[in-house]
């Protein structure tokens, strides 16, 4: 697995979006056991409390939860919490950008509308696009 | 709460093998120089010549191949307390105390096998004499060793060789603290000579005139153990350079 | 557990007035079974503090424990530290192979099998001399014993300097899995973080001898932050901050590194004004904390 | 001693700046350096052990210690053995330290003998007048036993020429003679110590006492009673 070191995200960051992915796409269903924290730190070829942080991570956000000497097990309610947030983090950040962004180049409410309909229309192939944030369009 | 002390003698007996196999090399040094010693024939120990007659007497004595031995060791002894060979010493487990007791049981590894070695040159120089020389050329007279006096020079090899052996080790103790002993000692022990050379005399008469064996014993073994106890102290706090 | 303690540590080389002054007063404390990172730039005095961890050097100032013990010339020390470095040299007369034996016998947790594997996927000649060596190749096999000595306390100084990039890939990568299997404290100097950047829990950063900065390394992306845009918008917000770095580009505008501690809402009220917020690169980050001032454009502007 | 020092030093100091490389002989393997460090010392073993095999034959012979002679003979002793009739060279049964080397006999064609020998130091010349003898001349040469370094020198000392000619007896020198031995010696030390005997064989076996002229000489005259001897320059004791 690779990481990107350049990316301004810290890479523990990068190591709980990548169990979010992996949840998601439901190769870690419900109750099912976590990597443990030098699984992932070979995986990702980073200190293993680097990867534990990630870990945290999800825990505090109570996607995954501890089973005390047994590791973490994801959370039953996982995928929706994970859906939750990133809705939530979708539409007060990325949302909010292109609104603002759009009010900045003048375009008017109405024609942003349709502009989305439009590139909507498109095609479901939407996660190939370029950006970063493409990933997380698509998964909308 | 992090484990007890570890046993000094337990790590210098494992350096000691370690320096051991590092300078095996040595042994080869020293093999080539006493091959030198022995085929460089006798020294010219005694001529007298008359009228008419002129008599040759060429000795053929341990005395070369023994300063060869000493300087073999003397080498060693630097070698051994040199800076780069400090460096490999202490790439693994060590600290100066073990340091010097590999170094010193190295040394008198080199002390015993340059020693025996030296003395047992006696036999294979009897030999090379033997089949270089004509017939009535050689003396009967000390040809043939016997079990005492093989003894007896193994005894006078020894323990002249331990005392310098040690002797070169506080010199490279000395060089290892600062090179400016290379200079410094030859130039003290010149002015020392030159200003108070009968204190050197009876230095060198305390050991040369000791006509007893077990007293020049005890001497030699005294002073080999304040030479290198003095080694020890001097650099007990050396920082590992280089 | 904490396995390296300094307070107010010093280390002057030469004579007390007028030496060199290559460690002054390193106050931390390294804890057992993480992996440090000692960073600093060339002289920072990186290798000197390892040595004094190591047992060679002696401090003329302040406190060091090693293990809970004074390190200088301890046997107890020694025979659980392991210093890796680019001059790490050999008898001539040890083949490779020897050489590992040789450390078995000194280190009890020493693996010689991983030490052999390790050597054959590096292509290492274990007949070989260790004086006939590449200074890469030496490195490899210094870096070898580093890992497959299992000392309780590891210190690399450069370890990969003369690797090829794969091999050092490779290093990182066989260090961190063997650290994984046993876990113990390792120091990895680098001048450069970001090569090992992922591979350590803590970093530690001098310059010139004194401590920078002694943090997670997870914290470190988010310790500073840049802000870019109108001069008097950007100086504004960051009044009364420690600027670490400051450059000035177009007209009037202006770009500040300072350390992070605003809240969102700041940020985002800064942002309507025109204030871009730009993440810090970690090596980025330790430059500006270890340069001088004014970085290179000074030595320009100058002119 | 001093001298000796300084020599140690300056060998010392030439060593340290030239790091003595052929004491340091660089190995790939440490195990050669040990197998012939080992290889050797048994080689050396085994010339000590099997040293007592070298026949003795080949060494020079060692002296039978006879008796030395303690201060010059007295003259009529050696005399009465010139006068003898058959002169017994080479035989050890003659008093006490005295070998005869030569002998020789010389018939007279005048009444007056002419000495051509040489003042050189090297040998005393008595001259006899006997009246046992008619027309004729003895002349005998004697040394004293000589040994040293182990050596019996007594018989390897060639005698003086002594020829006659026109009544002219004319000693000459024989030929310069050179011998060299090899010694081998023990310790260089050895001979420090009380009981030494095996020490340093230069002492032990007494050649220190080397003399060039490898001891007491003598050139016996007995010449007929009538025989006028002019002496010449020679330095002669006419009894």
């Amino acid at each position: 697995m690779i990481l990107n070191p350049a990316s301004m995200k810290p890479i523990y960051v990068q190591i709980s979006e990548w169990l979010e992915a992996e949840i998601l796409n439901g190769h870690l269903p419900g109750d099912e056991r976590v990597y443990s924290q030098y699984q992932l730190a070979e995986m990702f070829n980073v200190n293993p409390a680097t990867a534990a942080k990630g870990l945290n991570l999800l825990a505090d956000e109570e996607i995954v939860y501890k089973q005390r000497g047994l590791g973490m097990y994801v959370a039953p309610e996982a995928q929706d919490r994970i859906l939750a947030k990133r809705k939530e983090r979708f539409v007060n950040g990325l949302l909010r950008e292109v609104v603002s962004e759009a009010g900045r180049l003048g375009i008017g409410k109405e024609e942003l509308i349709s502009l989305i309909r439009e590139i909507a229309r498109e095609g479901s192939g939407e996660r190939t696009r370029e950006e970063e944030r493409g990933k997380e369009k698509g998964t909308e | 709460m992090f484990s007890a002390e570890t046993d000094l003698w337990a790590v210098a007996a494992k350096q000691y093998l370690y320096k051991l196999k590092s300078h095996s090399g040595f042994a080869l040094g020293f093999v080539a120089t006493q091959i030198i010693a022995l085929f460089s024939g006798g020294i010219g120990g005694f001529s007298s010549s008359g009228s008419n007659v002129m008599v040759t007497v060429t000795r053929y004595t341990s005395a070369v191949p023994f300063i060869y031995t000493s300087i073999w060791i003397f080498v060693l002894a630097l070698t051994l307390t040199g800076r780069s060979d400090e460096k490999k010493d202490f790439s693994l487990v060590a600290n100066r105390t073990s340091n010097h007791l590999a170094n010193i049981g190295v040394l008198l590894s080199a002390w015993l096998y340059g020693g025996v070695g030296t003395t047992l040159l006696m036999g294979l120089q009897r030999w090379y004499l033997y089949f270089s020389s004509e017939q009535g050329e050689v003396i009967a007279n000390g040809f043939y060793l016997t079990g005492r006096s093989l003894a007896l020079a193994l005894a006078a090899i020894l323990l002249y060789l331990l005392l310098l052996t040690a002797a070169s080790y506080l010199i490279g103790v000395l060089i290892r603290i600062s090179y400016l002993f290379t200079v410094l000692l030859p130039a003290v022990l010149f002015a020392w000579a030159r200003l108070n050379g009968n204190a050197l005399q009876r230095i060198g008469t305390f050991f040369l005139r000791e006509p007893s064996l077990s007293l020049f014993a005890l001497k030699v073994l005294t002073a080999a153990l304040v030479l290198f106890g003095f080694s020890v102290l001097i650099s007990s706090r050396l920082e590992v350079n280089g | 557990m904490i396995v390296v303690e300094a307070k107010k540590l010093g280390k002057n080389y030469g004579r007390v007035k007028g030496g060199v002054q290559a460690i002054r007063g390193l106050s931390f404390i390294m804890e057992e079974n993480k992996i440090i990172g000692l960073i600093g730039r060339n002289g920072a005095g990186k290798t000197t503090l390892l040595k004094m961890i190591a047992g060679y050097l002696r401090p003329t100032g302040g406190m060091l424990r090693v293990f809970e013990r004074e390190p200088f010339n301890d046997l107890t020390v020694s025979a659980k530290t392991l210093f890796v470095d680019d001059s790490m040299t050999f008898p001539l007369s040890f083949t490779l192979a020897d050489i590992l034996r040789e450390a078995a016998r000194f280190f009890p947790g020493f693996d010689a099998k991983l030490a052999e594997a390790l050597a054959e996927y590096f292509s290492l000649n274990l007949k070989k001399s260790h004086h006939h060596l590449s200074k890469g190749t030496k490195s490899t096999f210094n870096a070898i014993i580093g890992i497959a000595s299992h000392c309780p306390l590891t210190l690399f100084d450069e370890p990969t300097s003369g690797m090829d990039s794969s091999v050092r890939k490779d290093f990182y990568r066989a260090l961190l899995k063997d650290y994984i299997q046993h876990p113990r404290t390792i120091i990895l100097s680098s001048h450069l973080l970001s090569e090992v950047e992922e591979l350590l829990e803590d970093i530690l950063l001098i310059h010139a001898g004194a401590e920078c900065l002694h943090l997670p390394v997870a914290d470190l992306k988010e310790y500073a932050i840049g802000l870019r845009g109108p001069a008097r918008n950007v100086g504004e917000l960051a009044q009364g901050r420690e600027i670490l770095h400051r450059e000035e580009f177009g007209q009037g505008n202006i770009y500040l590194v300072v350390k992070k501690n605003f809240s969102p809402e700041r940020l985002e009220e800064a942002r309507t004004r025109g204030v871009e917020t730009v993440p810090i690169a970690t090596d980025d980050l330790c430059n500006y904390l270890t340069g001088s001032k004014g970085g290179i454009d000074d030595v320009f502007r100058r002119n | 001693m001093v001298s000796l020092i300084l020599l140690v030093l300056i060998i010392f100091l030439v060593l340290l700046s030239a790091k003595a490389a052929i004491f340091r002989v660089k190995l790939t393997s440490w195990k050669t350096g040990a197998v012939l460090a080992g290889v050797y010392l048994v080689i050396l073993l085994l010339s000590v052990l099997f040293l007592p095999l070298l026949p003795s034959g080949k060494l020079a012979e060692p002296a039978v210690h006879s008796a030395q002679l303690t201060s010059s003979p007295d003259p009529k002793v050696l005399f009465r053995l010139a006068a003898e009739e058959s002169p017994g060279l080479g035989t050890k049964a003659y008093p006490a330290g005295i070998y005869q080397n030569s002998g020789q006999e010389f018939t007279l064609e005048g009444a007056t003998l002419h000495l051509k020998i040489p003042n050189n130091g090297n040998y005393i010349v008595l001259v006899e007048k006997s009246d046992k003898l008619a027309g004729k001349i003895k002349a005998a040469t004697f040394v004293s036993t000589y040994e040293s370094a182990g050596i019996d020198f007594t018989a390897r000392i060639a005698p003086p020429f002594i020829s006659l000619q026109n009544n002219t007896l004319t000693v000459e020198p024989g030929l310069p003679q050179r011998f060299t031995f090899k010694v081998a010696e023990n310790s260089p030390f050895g001979s420090q110590f009380k009981g030494g005997k095996t020490g340093r064989a230069m002492e032990e076996l007494g050649y220190s006492n080397f003399s060039s002229t490898m001891g007491w000489q003598a050139i016996c005259l007995v010449v007929p009673k009538d025989l006028k001897i002019d002496k010449g320059n020679s330095f002669v004791i006419v009894q």
